[in-house]
């Protein structure tokens, strides 16, 4: 901990605003870091329109909607949660929070069977059926493996997030009037939310 | 509350623990200092043993692969670990807090483990040197597709850039936050000192540029490892995008160097004309507009890849735009002196330094800016005698400007004035025997990361490796003269020994735990004096 | 500048929420314009699926942003900073595709 | 009249150079003269100058003109670099670690650029594994050579001669040995030069098939 606390004028100074400031701002950083994979993607597509099209139909696009509803839905969650926790219903604050981390897993479990299905397929890099692709289709699969697998990576940071938030408010750490680090995790599942809002379209929908 | 120095602060933890486990912003600057001068210390030596390479065409001391990767390592170091988090983490680190009023930045712990990234970073470097393919030797670029082809070990030196990226994204949030948040009572946005507004602008930069490199190295890396095909060509990937990628942050990252260099002469030179600066509000604006026209220009270190011929007008266009924020500053600086009071005391030599070797380094700029002269002068030794002019005569030499200008307030020591303007001299000296002579071997067509080249350049390379032995010997007089002032035992405890404006002229020196027993209230602009002559005519 | 004026009224300046029903009502929102776009793909747009799919996109991160995430009642420099990241990375896309689009013919 | 890529790209030089070195010459020596004439000792109280917007927007302006007159020689320079003439003669460049090579429209191969004094010369770069770049500093012009893209230039072989070629792009270990020449000649001798080439290669072609078969036995064998 902060070990200048231990002596007389410790600055305990809690910054509500700073904190979802600095949130907000880290969260820039996650939408470029998408930003520069986005940039590709477009660019790619650009260049093998036809491709493209060819490869986004051999992906499940019923398993993508599926997935998109859980994500749209434990954000729901989320936000209703932090209302909750307003209302001092700590216990049904917990229950929500806990319903987004079990959307959350259950999006990874899809997300594992269709990697696996593709994989079956022979569908990855260096994979056997790779060489039958066309550069589009390979780009294609490299764009779709890169981006779901690093937003699969943000679920699983957020829903440990969301984890740590759980055991905040049973322990009493986080409370109605002071739970600003539920806001700060609610903001970043949210961005989670939203980066899948775009990657959906770009993948499953664009034929 | 008695007056305790943070150096002399004794907490929960003694010695080095008391230093690499504290959130003080003062302390973790020092961190910062030591590791800053280390890097730049060992870069330096790779670079005088490059230049001691191209004393003599052919073999000199070392073989092709292993220059590939001094120079590689050279700029790796330099600006991974030297120019890049240079003056921000340091100065920014120790002064920005005070300059605001504040005792602390926004997030103390996030600050700490900032120095950890960097140094976990630094280390990540020099295991990549000993383990896989060895010491990497692509150039500090990572051009594809050699980066995935060469045997040498990129995927970690790559991660290694990645993690002191993220070390750089979470300085320039937390001083966001903190410039936001912590001014204290009655500094308003224009009241701010200037190096705060270098280091705002400087740190948005940090924090939307990096995130892209940080893919893109990730990519590399998964590249490597997995054989995804993005950027391979025979995947179907174009190595052209990996460029604009790179160049996306690179580019922007020039301005991450110097707008907090730039900040740091807007303090100095105010300081030591006794006067308030000529027009605050255009160099505050000029950082801003560097900043953001900084993210727009990136295509002018392609413009002989052959990217469409439309993109490179428009960025030609472009890079001329952003010399003109630039040109600003400098006539501003020059402005503030004109009717002042000057002391020519040696922080101050270094910004005179500063302004010819950086303009220097500017308008050549222009020429690299330009398209059918870049054709001609890009991959050159043109180009490696600009960045150095710019990067190095601009942070490098402010970086120590900035050490010379704020060591009393920040150890309670002082160096040897005499020496340091000596020091300072042959730095100048040296920087222009080894750098200018890089200009016309470019004009001449010498291409740069070379590791032999033909006769006729010979005479050339001569003069800048000997340039190359003045500027290191100016450095190490620079370095010895401040150790020395350092460890002397006589202490220097004015408060304000320039003469500053500034609220980190008014705490004791050096500065207490938390910076102020009370948080102070402003008045005035950050360099209003009361004493001086009203102008005959308001102008 | 009451974003500048210090610390203090942070606490102060905490937020009411809106209640639950508003938000079940963006959620439905969200669902609805996700079904739409999973229809509009069955049809052939030609020209303009991409156009619609990302203007769906858009509206729907809209919903999250402005309420999940509460952007519409926070302090109006949230929406500058978004204002900002979103114009920086729009532009790196429009000066990448300046080289894309003009690119003399590759193979 | 061709355009003269040299000379635009002189002049360009000479321009940008001429104001910068103006600017730089104004700007030094108006700090020094400042520096001696208010110094402490002369001038030991300052004047309370903040600013001037006639100023600031002077050299906002002033600055603003002669950079538009430089993007303007560099740009009206670089549209004649990048537009071959019609009459331009072909010829296929290709890149690899760590080597030039050449081939002429009728299959001559070679690994020396021969060009007719006076016919501009379009090249079509291409590479066969990283980046390079290649660059004739004689003639001011260079391209870089990606995999898996192709990339033109040209240039006007004015005057006799050999011009260096160098690869400018970094490219592993020989980069700094990846160089090569333009040997310029008159028209009549590069005639006969590429005639004879064309007829050494057809009565080569035989013996170089078994060479390469031969040669591909060889290595088998030692691995």
């Amino acid at each position: 901990m902060n070990n200048e606390a231990t002596i007389g004028h410790a600055h305990v100074h809690r910054d509500d605003v700073g904190s979802k400031m600095g949130m907000w701002l880290f969260l820039f950083t996650e939408l470029l870091l998408f930003g520069g994979m986005f940039i590709l993607y477009a660019s790619y597509r650009f260049m093998y329109p036809e491709n493209f099209k060819v490869a986004a139909m051999h992906l499940d696009t019923l398993i993508g909607s599926v997935n998109t509803i859980l994500l749209l839905t434990s954000s729901l969650t989320v936000a209703l949660s932090i209302v909750a926790l307003q209302r001092k219903q700590k216990m049904f604050s917990v229950f929500l929070l806990m319903f987004t981390v079990a959307a959350g897993g259950a999006f990874l479990v899809n997300k594992f069977f269709e990697w696996s299905t593709k994989i079956g397929h022979g569908i990855y890099p260096k994979g056997p059926e790779m060489a039958n692709l066309s550069d589009g289709e390979v780009v294609f699969y490299g764009l779709y493996y890169v981006m779901t697998g690093l937003h699969a990576l943000h679920v699983i940071v957020g829903l440990i997030f969301i984890g740590f938030m759980i055991v905040f408010i049973l322990k009493g750490k986080q409370t109605f009037d002071n739970h600003q680090k539920l806001e700060n995790a609610g903001l970043y599942w949210h961005l989670v939310d939203i980066i899948w809002i775009f990657l959906f379209p770009l993948f499953y929908l664009i034929h | 509350m008695d007056y305790v120095s943070y150096l002399d602060y004794k907490g929960k933890h003694k010695g080095l623990l008391g230093w690499i486990l504290s959130t003080d912003h003062k302390r973790i600057a020092i961190l910062y200092l030591v590791s800053l001068v280390s890097f730049f210390l060992i870069a330096m030596t790779i670079g005088v043993l490059m230049r001691l390479e191209m004393l003599t065409p052919g073999k000199t001391i070392v073989d092709p692969q292993t220059y590939n990767a001094l120079f590689t390592l050279h700029g790796v170091i330099m600006i991974f670990l030297f120019i890049i988090p240079g003056i921000p983490v340091v100065f920014g680190n120790f002064f920005l807090p005070i300059m605001l009023g504040a005792k602390d930045v926004a997030f103390p712990r996030l600050n700490l483990l900032s120095w950890y990234l960097y140094i976990g970073g630094a280390f990540l470097v020099v295991i990549s040197l000993f383990v896989g393919g060895g010491p990497i030797d692509t150039g500090w670029t990572f051009y594809v597709p050699y980066s995935l082809r060469t045997q040498s070990n990129v995927t970690l030196a790559v991660f290694a850039a990645f993690v002191i990226g993220f070390s750089s994204i979470l300085t320039g949030l937390n001083f966001i936050v903190t410039i936001h948040r912590m001014r204290c009572p009655g500094m308003t946005w224009f009241k701010m000192p200037l190096f705060v507004w270098g280091l705002y602008s400087t740190s948005w930069i940090q924090l939307l540029a990096t995130p892209v490199l940080g893919i893109t190295l990730i990519l590399i890396m998964l590249e490597r490892t997995f054989g995804i095909g993005i950027f391979d060509p025979a995947l179907g990937g174009d190595p052209l995008l990996y460029q604009h990628l790179f160049w996306i942050y690179s580019h922007p990252a020039v301005y991450i160097m110097v707008l907090p260099a730039m900040g740091l002469v807007s303090e100095i030179i105010p300081t030591f004309s006794k006067k308030d600066i000529f027009g605050y509000g255009p160099i505050a604006m000029s950082s801003l507009a560097i900043a953001f026209i900084g993210y727009l220009v990136w295509g002018h270190h392609m413009f002989s890849t052959g990217i469409s011929d439309t993109s490179r007008a428009i960025f030609s266009f472009l890079t001329f735009i952003v010399a003109i924020p630039s040109g600003v500053k400098i006539f501003n600086w020059v402005a503030t002196m004109y009717k002042g009071s000057i002391e020519t005391r040696a922080p101050f030599m270094f910004v005179v330094a500063f302004i010819v070797i950086f303009s220097i380094g500017g308008l050549t700029g222009l020429v690299l800016g330009s398209l059918n002269t870049d054709i001609h002068l890009t991959d050159t030794y043109f180009v490696v005698a600009h960045f150095h002019y710019v990067m190095f005569g601009g942070m490098g030499l402010l970086f120590f400007g900035g050490l010379h200008y704020w060591f009393p307030k920040m150890f309670g020591k002082m160096y040897n004035e005499r020496a340091a303007k000596w020091g300072l001299l042959l730095f100048v000296i040296g920087f222009n025997t080894l750098y200018f002579p890089m200009f016309i071997m470019g004009y001449l067509g010498m291409p740069r990361r070379y590791y032999d080249y033909l006769p006729e350049y010979q005479i050339y390379h001569v003069i800048s490796t000997v340039g190359s032995w003045i500027l290191v010997t100016g450095i190490l007089i620079l370095v010895i003269n401040l150790i020395k002032g350092l460890l002397s035992k006589e202490k220097y405890l004015d408060p304000n020994p320039w003469g500053g404006t500034t609220l980190e002229w008014k705490v004791p020196t050096p500065p207490e735990l938390e910076n102020f027993q009370e948080i102070p209230t402003v008045e005035h602009g950050p360099y209003y004096r009361d004493n001086l002559i009203k102008p005959e005519n308001s102008h | 500048m009451s974003e500048n004026t210090h610390i203090q009224e942070s606490s102060a300046a905490e937020l009411q929420h809106p209640g639950y029903g508003l938000y079940i009502l963006v959620w439905a929102g969200l669902v609805g314009l996700t079904t739409i776009t999973v229809a509009l793909a069955g049809f052939n747009l030609a020209g303009l699926t991409v156009v619609t799919a990302l203007a769906i996109a858009i509206v729907k991160s809209l919903l999250v942003t402005n309420y999940f995430m509460h952007v519409r009642t926070d302090s109006p420099i949230f929406k500058v900073f978004i204002f900002v990241c979103i114009a920086i990375f729009l532009t790196m896309i429009v000066l990448t595709f300046f080289d894309l689009t003009y690119r003399f013919p590759l193979k | 009249m061709r355009p003269d890529i040299v000379r635009q790209t002189d002049i360009t030089f000479i321009v940008i150079v001429g104001i910068s070195f103006l600017l730089l010459a104004l700007v030094t020596a108006a700090m020094f003269y400042f520096i001696y004439k208010y110094s402490r000792k002369k001038n030991p109280v300052a004047t309370d100058i903040t600013g001037n917007t006639t100023l600031e927007i002077l050299w906002t302006a002033i600055p603003l003109v002669l950079v538009m007159v430089m993007f303007f020689f560099g740009y009206s320079g670089f549209k004649q670099m990048r537009n071959a003439p019609s009459d331009a003669m072909t010829v296929k460049v290709t890149g690899r670690m760590w080597a030039w090579s050449y081939e002429y429209d009728n299959g001559v191969k070679s690994d020396t650029l021969f060009v007719p004094k006076g016919i501009p010369i379009k090249l079509e770069l291409s590479s066969a594994d990283v980046n390079h770049s290649f660059y004739m500093p004689a003639f001011r012009v260079k391209e870089d050579v990606i995999p898996g893209r192709k990339n033109y230039m040209w240039f006007d072989p004015k005057e006799e001669g050999r011009y260096q070629v160098e690869c400018a792009e970094y490219c592993g270990l020989s980069h700094s040995y990846m160089l090569s020449q333009v040997l310029v000649l008159p028209a009549e001798k590069f005639n006969t030069w590429l005639a004879e080439s064309k007829l050494k290669e057809n009565a080569d072609t035989t013996k170089m098939q078994t060479d390469t078969i031969k040669s591909k036995q060889d290595t088998l064998k030692t691995k």
